[in-house]
């Protein structure tokens, strides 16, 4: 089940997370719907990421794909060009380049889908807050409810509400 | 591929060897069945002809493979495959060409494969001039031709007149032949390039019937006086080739070579050094170097001269000769030593602009290699071929033409090579008839009210004698590829004329005409497989020199137009090596051949140099109109970084009312406005004899096109 | 290659037998005043210093067929590169008409096919069947010949022997009366191109670029 | 021209921003036809020239490329206004930046799909132009990737793709909000665009670390691009292309162009669709500064670039050199220099005169002026090749000028529709929060 709480700013919603925290939740278990990205103190709600590292990574591997590729073609039908040698990093250096940026690019593209959960088809409810509203979610079990219910009425929640599992 | 190897096998073995073996096995089994002419070859075949494209007669040899044409039958549209020529090159047996050719003789097959090409006979439908013209049938051109042509021979044959290129051979003996079984006069040549001034400059001094040859290749230090040999002389190819010997053939030794002209024309630009001499002062120029070589006791046998030329030479007074030419008497001075000095010291001399005193210059010229002892001896003056039938004469045509009634043309473009004033319009367009057997429509044949086309060249038999050769030469072409279209060579024409006039009249064939040249050891089929009959030249007997003789007739001032402050410039159209004299205009290749000088392509200009230019504001790419006493042209300027201050040349070729759809309305004839003044002793339009004035138009510089406009290595800009 | 130009009289037979060996597009006044004349081979004439000592200097300049040819590696489709012979090839039908090649030639020999080429009927009959047409839209240069290299190649394997020097001569060469152009083998030091081309007056055009290209010029001085 | 800092309520800035999505004047029906019109007639011309041949163009031998790489440029030029001012604005933190980078962006893909189209107009055989692109083929050849135009092609896909991707994601957010509000076929579109945004903490979260991450890549790229586009000449050994500092140069070029487009559309998006209150003078100042930077930058390039030249004094060079500052370039070259430094320098550099009008002005002159920079490297060169008897000039044809003033009215008219799709300001990123304006 989960539970909905609305706040008017940010400092009133952070009081709620940390309120959350110390009974026990865990970040996993709440999200933060509002119309503008919010920034909390550190530490409040941690969400970890592998973002840079596997976008570097996925550069990396693309630099390689290109190099081998580019080597592979060259020499699949080699063929003298202005006494060049076939295979150089000067002559194709930015082919590697922009194939690893392009790598980049693309690892990003793929992480920020990932990480936002954009495209995998979630069953949790969705809040439909008003303009300037901040709502956390808590996804808890039934025997859980209460305390999460208090913890957001400590920290000044408005229309705290039960939310039923979309279909 | 066998034909090739042949010719190449050939040229290294000596003659007569492999003279049997003409063709490869298939050759000589399918002629049984089919003739020469109807084989449509999928491989490359190579057959010796002649190059019909100017007087020089090179052997060429002849590409033939399958090719590709449309043709329109009752309506429909077919597409054909015939036996098609598809390049031109020199023929190596011969001693003219020797395997080499030049640029016109190569697109020789355009005029071959020319759209505009006169495909049929044709009879005259609009006025004269205007080309209009109904095709007909051979029976009815030729039956109204001899119907005529007889009413004015038992009227008048003498005023009948046949104009001809000036060429001797096979074709010009049936031409003879014609005319005196008609009782008419023999035939006339209004080409430019008849080159009769040299010709008879030879004829004076030396008894030589023809243009001498000049062993260029084993001289050592040449002087060209007026001669554009490397050019649009007599024989490009030639020349060209001893040139290149001539220059670094022998090991170690190197030619060395000065050209006085006054023009920097190809062979003024090939030379060591240019001597840029006043229009008409080529005589004043040969004096002075022959006092100052008698001067310096470098005359190897002066007693050579006629008395007369030798006293008149030691009269001359070489500072004012010299202040005449434009030089400097120590630069003269020390060619002439040069030249006196040298192992084989040779004076090429001629007339590539005429003047009304050419002849005097040649004749000049040939005194001075008399002096130098170098006549008829190798690196020197040779004397030319003498087995000539008779070449057409050269006279004034534009009397000729005047008095004349009946005119045959053949080749001949009276119109645009001879000056407006010499009203070679208004006479054409009042004669009683004109046939032309041109096989194109050009200004001449525009008035033609009969035009029997000739076969092209390629596809007819003649044997040509070569202006220059070594040795006694005569090329032969036989045919090898069927007529593209309803055309008859010149030579059945006149036969069917003659016969339908009631006169026998046999043609002169190439084997008939070489038959009786032929050496015992030698026979008809060898000459013809090797397109031609070549012999050395006979030895001089012992040490003789021929007679050297005083031209009589010489000039020394050069006539020019009066009104020299009105008329303030020297003019010289001259022979070009793209259009000679006007009729490779036609051609596409020659239009595009960037100009050697301008590098102009697809039209003409006018040669000023920088200085006048400037006075005149004028720049390259702008249009200037030429105005002579007689008559005036525009065209585009350019502005010649080589060109004497005061002199102004332009190359002949464009200006052609009518010449197919490459040369039609393009461009300016420089003849037109030339003063109808004739070299005296030879009757050739003298086309130094006219001065002009110069004005910029105010018209856009458009129309003028270089392939390559910068004519500096360098950019304009510096440091500034 | 080698070209003497001390021989050389700037005649153009050369660029005639080009045109008549290599299906050359005619041009026409309004294409070539827009500088769209095709001459693989041209005759450059440059006049050095001023009237009345003014000289001339006529070269005839044509793909210098580069060892090190800049036109090759900008050419995305491999449409010019060397072949084993040293040759620098035009494969016009990989050609997608960049014209990079033409920008980067320092000779600047390289000719583009801006429209298809017309030629009026029966002019077609003259055409080399042995060189293609090429279409609009690629990019064509001199070859030197190559189906004369290719034809005296085979014929000679065919007859079980090396091709002779002096045996192969493109058309410019085999045209010129002066005889200022040698072709020959430069791989082979007996040839008389690489005896010309070691000859103290041999220079190559832009040497300083270090094309390395194939076409020797003997220079004219005395 | 210090703003007055304005505290605007969001319903407001949501109500302002989206108007444009939902009211059509009948001005903008006009230019859409007006432009659409212009469009279609570049594209026959295309098409006439794909039928008759390259040589419509005017290009000749030796100047085998003109007005189409010098539009080539030119847009690549003008792409780099979007990604690069806002990447470097993202990630250097300027909050000013906020209204700005979404038209920049725009810019940015718009200018690039036509820039990347040019080479392919530019082809002798632009049906085949797919052979530049490496995939097994009947051909059993790959392409040379030695070649500068095959870095090209990497190039500019990659920045096609990293500057799509770089617009889009901040439209997300946005998108998501209209397809609550939106109905019929927008709600559909943009349902299908947000991907199913709820605007959690998760999704904004991933959305801020990739955006960072993308700014710091599309910057790489966004050099990269211009620098290969200027490798595409310096490669050649003709004279002045081959110069080192061609890369650097060509990016300082693209920025100033792309900064004077990105004013130039922002004052006409502030006049036409009445945003005063977002985009206040306050940007333009900001804009104008940076436009002045990249003038005197330009300059520093261009003096650079030719006093090697002029002190080395290599005739080759020498000559190029000559006809651009004296010769039959001279005019382009002066009217440039007065395009991209003097009137700047005097509109900008002068507080006084700094105004949104004066910034509009300059960056008009600028766009004029980069468009002739370009012209002036690419066309002199051609035109005096090593070989002086090469020598040769230039003049466009009807194709090709109409061809190049159809890609401004394209350009137009992809920003019209934009503009009638999605917010020209971003909404969520939009606060104008008066602490935050300096």
């Amino acid at each position: 089940m989960y539970l909905r709480g609305d706040f008017e700013n940010d400092h009133s919603a952070a009081h709620a997370l940390r309120q959350l925290r110390a009974v026990g939740f865990t970040p996993a278990d709440i999200d933060v719907f509002s119309d503008e990205p919010i920034e909390f103190p550190k530490g409040v709600l941690p969400r970890p990421s592998r973002m840079s590292l596997t976008v570097v990574t996925g550069a990396v591997s693309f630099m390689l794909l290109a190099v081998g590729f580019v080597y592979y073609t060259q020499h699949n039908y080699p063929l003298v060009t202005g006494g060049m040698p076939l295979f150089s990093f000067w002559a194709t250096g930015v082919i590697f380049y922009e194939l690893t940026m392009l790598g980049a690019i693309l690892t990003t593209l793929v992480c920020f889908l990932w990480e936002s959960g954009l495209l995998r088809r979630s069953r949790r409810p969705v809040p439909i807050i008003e303009p300037g509203i901040i709502c956390i979610r808590i996804g808890c079990l039934p025997d859980q409810a209460d305390e999460a219910r208090r913890a957001l009425e400590r920290a000044g929640a408005r229309n705290i509400a039960r939310m039923e599992v979309a279909e | 591929m066998e034909r090739r190897s042949f010719f190449k096998i050939l040229s290294s073995v000596s003659a007569g060897v492999a003279a049997s073996s003409c063709s490869n096995k298939t050759d000589t089994l399918i002629p049984l069945l089919v003739s020469n002419t109807e084989i449509v070859p999928g491989e490359e075949q190579w057959h010796p002809s002649v190059c019909s494209e100017c007087s020089a007669g090179c052997g060429v040899i002849v590409r033939v493979m399958e090719g590709e044409r449309t043709v329109e039958r009752q309506g429909h549209k077919f597409r054909e495959r015939i036996a098609a020529i598809k390049k031109i090159e020199g023929n190596p047996l011969d001693p003219v060409s020797g395997g080499r050719l030049c640029a016109r003789g190569q697109s020789a097959v355009q005029s071959l494969y020319h759209p505009d090409r006169v495909t049929a006979p044709m009879r005259r439908k609009g006025t004269r001039g205007t080309a209009e013209f109904v095709p007909v049938s051979w029976d009815e051109a030729i039956d109204a031709v001899s119907r005529s042509l007889n009413i004015q021979q038992s009227a008048d044959p003498g005023k009948i007149l046949f104009l001809t290129r000036p060429e001797s051979g096979s074709r010009s003996a049936t031409i003879q032949n014609f005319l005196s079984a008609l009782n008419a006069p023999p035939p006339l040549t209004c080409s430019l390039a008849s080159f009769a001034v040299e010709r008879k400059a030879s004829e004076v001094v030396f008894g030589w019937r023809g243009v001498p040859v000049y062993n260029l290749a084993r001289a050592r230090y040449v002087l060209g006086v007026g001669a554009d040999f490397l050019g649009g002389w007599v024989s490009p190819v030639y020349y060209a080739r001893q040139f290149g010997e001539f220059r670094r053939g022998r090991p170690g030794v190197r030619g060395r070579f000065i050209q006085a002209e006054s023009r920097m024309s190809l062979t003024a630009a090939s030379a060591d050094e240019w001597l840029p001499l006043l229009p008409g002062s080529e005589p004043e120029f040969l004096t002075a170097v022959t006092r100052l070589l008698l001067d310096a006791r470098l005359a190897r046998d002066p007693e050579q001269l006629p008395p007369a030329v030798l006293n008149s030479i030691k009269s001359a007074d070489v500072a004012s000769l010299a202040r005449i030419c434009g030089l400097n008497v120590n630069r003269l001075e020390r060619i002439t030593r040069d030249l006196g000095e040298s192992d084989a010291p040779l004076v090429i001399s001629g007339a590539s602009s005429p003047n009304t005193n050419s002849l005097h210059a040649v004749a000049a010229a040939h005194y001075l290699n008399a002096l130098l002892g170098n006549i008829g001896r190798p690196g020197g003056i040779l004397a030319p071929n003498q087995d000539l039938s008779p070449l057409p004469l050269v006279g004034s045509v534009s009397e000729k033409l005047k008095a004349s009634n009946f005119l045959l043309l053949d080749y001949q473009n009276p119109v645009y090579s001879l000056p407006a004033a010499a009203g070679a319009r208004e006479t054409l367009s009042q004669l009683e008839m004109i046939v032309s057997f041109s096989p194109f429509i050009d200004d001449s044949s525009a008035y033609a009210d009969w035009i029997l086309p000739d076969h092209h060249a390629l596809e007819t038999a003649q044997a040509v004698v070569p202006a220059v050769a070594p040795g006694s030469a005569i090329t032969v072409g036989l045919p090898f590829i069927r007529p593209l279209y309803d055309t008859r060579a010149l030579d059945q024409t006149l036969v069917a004329i003659a016969h339908k006039m009631g006169k026998s009249l046999e043609p002169v064939t190439p084997e008939r005409y070489v038959k009786s040249l032929l050496p015992p050891d030698q026979t008809w089929d060898q000459v013809a497989c090797r397109g031609g009959l070549w012999q050395e030249a006979p030895k001089p007997v012992g040490n003789e020199v021929p007679r050297v003789a005083e031209a009589q007739a010489a000039h020394s001032e050069i006539a020019v137009s009066p009104d020299l402050a009105r008329f303030p410039f020297y003019f010289q159209p001259y022979l070009s090596l793209q259009f000679h004299d006007g009729s490779g205009a036609n051609l596409p290749w020659m239009q595009e051949l960037p100009d050697p000088v301008s590098s102009a392509m697809w039209n003409i200009p006018v040669e000023i140099d920088p200085q006048s230019a400037a006075r005149l504001d004028i720049r390259t790419g702008d249009w200037v109109r030429v105005q002579s006493p007689y008559s005036s042209f525009e065209a585009p300027a350019y502005v010649y970084p080589a060109a004497i201050p005061g002199v102004v040349s332009m190359a002949i070729g464009d200006g052609h009312q009518h010449y197919g759809r490459y040369a039609s309305g393009r461009g300016a004839n420089p003849i037109e406005i030339l003063a109808p003044v004739l070299e005296p002793s030879t009757g050739t339009l003298a086309l130094g004899g006219t001065r002009v004035q110069i004005a910029r138009l105010d018209r856009a510089p458009a129309g003028f096109v270089q392939f390559s406009p910068r004519d500096r290595e360098q950019g304009p800009w510096g440091y500034r | 290659m080698a070209i003497d130009l001390d021989r050389c009289t700037g005649c153009q037979a050369c660029v005639a037998a080009c045109h008549a060996e290599n299906n050359l597009p005619l041009s026409d006044p309004e294409s070539a005043a827009k500088g769209r004349a095709f001459h693989w081979i041209r005759v450059d004439r440059y006049y050095e210093g001023e009237f009345p000592s003014i000289r001339v200097k006529h070269m005839p300049v044509l793909c210098q067929q580069c060892d090190e040819a800049p036109c090759e590696p900008v050419c995305p489709v491999y449409a010019t590169y060397r072949n084993d012979e040293g040759l620098n090839v035009q494969v016009y039908n990989r050609c997608v008409g960049t014209r990079y090649c033409a920008n980067n030639c320092p000779y600047s020999v390289r000719f583009f096919n801006w429209f298809d080429p017309v030629w009026p009927e029966p002019l077609p009959l003259q055409h080399n069947p042995d060189v293609s047409i090429r279409m609009t839209g690629v990019m064509e240069k001199c070859t030197f010949c190559i189906q004369r290299i290719q034809r005296a190649e085979r014929d000679a394997a065919s007859e079980h022997r090396q091709v002779a020097d002096g045996e192969i001569q493109p058309a410019c060469v085999q045209s010129c009366p002066a005889e200022a152009m040698t072709f020959g083998d430069l791989n082979d030091p007996e040839s008389k191109v690489s005896r010309l081309a070691a000859s103290g007056r041999a220079t190559r055009l832009l040497e300083e670029l270090g094309t390395k290209s194939k076409v020797f010029y003997l220079e004219r001085s005395e | 021209m210090a703003a007055v800092p304005e505290v605007i309520p969001y319903p407001e800035v949501r109500r302002d921003l989206w108007r444009p999505l939902e009211r059509t004047g009948r001005s903008y029906s006009i230019w859409v036809i007006i432009l659409l019109a212009i469009a279609l007639w570049g594209l026959s011309c295309w098409g006439y020239q794909l039928y008759r041949g390259i040589g419509v163009a005017g290009i000749r031998r030796p100047v085998f490329w003109g007005f189409y790489l010098v539009d080539f440029v030119f847009w690549i030029g003008i792409s780099h206004a979007g990604t690069l001012i806002s990447a470097i604005l993202r990630l250097t933190d300027a909050n000013w930046r906020k209204p700005v980078t979404r038209a920049a962006e725009a810019i940015t893909v718009f200018a690039l799909m036509i820039g990347g189209l040019f080479p392919i107009i530019h082809l002798g055989r632009a049906w085949v132009f797919y052979w530049l692109i490496p995939y097994p083929n009947s051909r059993l050849l790959w392409p040379n990737f030695r070649s500068p135009l095959l870095w090209d092609l990497t190039a500019i896909t990659t920045y096609l793709t990293g500057s799509t991707i770089y617009l889009f994601l901040p439209l997300i957010p946005d998108v998501a909000q209209l397809a609550e509000h939106a109905s019929g076929w927008r709600r559909a579109l943009y349902r299908k665009l947000s991907l199913g945004w709820t605007g959690s903490d998760r999704e904004w979260h991933a959305l801020e670390r990739a955006m960072k991450l993308m700014a710091a890549i599309i910057l790489a790229v966004a050099i990269s691009v211009h620098t290969v586009v200027a490798w595409d000449f310096s490669m050649a050994i003709a004279p002045m292309w081959h110069s080192t500092i061609f890369g650097p140069y060509f990016v300082v070029g693209a920025i100033f162009s792309g900064i004077a487009a990105l004013l130039l559309v922002m004052s006409i998006i502030r006049k036409t669709l009445h945003f005063e209150r977002y985009l206040t003078p306050h940007h333009f100042n900001n804009l104008a500064k940076l436009l002045l930077l990249m003038s005197l930058l330009w300059l520093y390039f261009t003096v650079a670039e030719n006093l090697t030249v002029w002190y080395g004094n290599e005739p080759k060079e020498m000559a190029v050199f000559g006809d651009r500052i004296r010769g039959h370039f001279a005019p382009y070259f002066w009217i440039m220099v007065v395009c991209n430094f003097v009137v700047p320098f005097v509109l900008l550099g002068i507080r006084r005169l700094r105004n949104i009008r004066t910034a509009t002005i300059a960056s008009i002159t600028v766009l004029v002026g980069m468009w002739l920079e370009r012209y002036i490297i690419i066309v002199p060169t051609l035109s005096m090749p090593r070989l002086a008897a090469a020598w040769g000039s230039y003049s466009p044809s009807w194709v090709e000028i109409s061809i190049t003033g159809a890609t401004f009215a394209v350009m137009a008219l992809l920003y019209l529709l934009f503009s009638k799709l999605f917010p020209l300001v971003s909404v969520w990123e939009f606060e104008p929060h008066p602490a935050e304006q300096d």
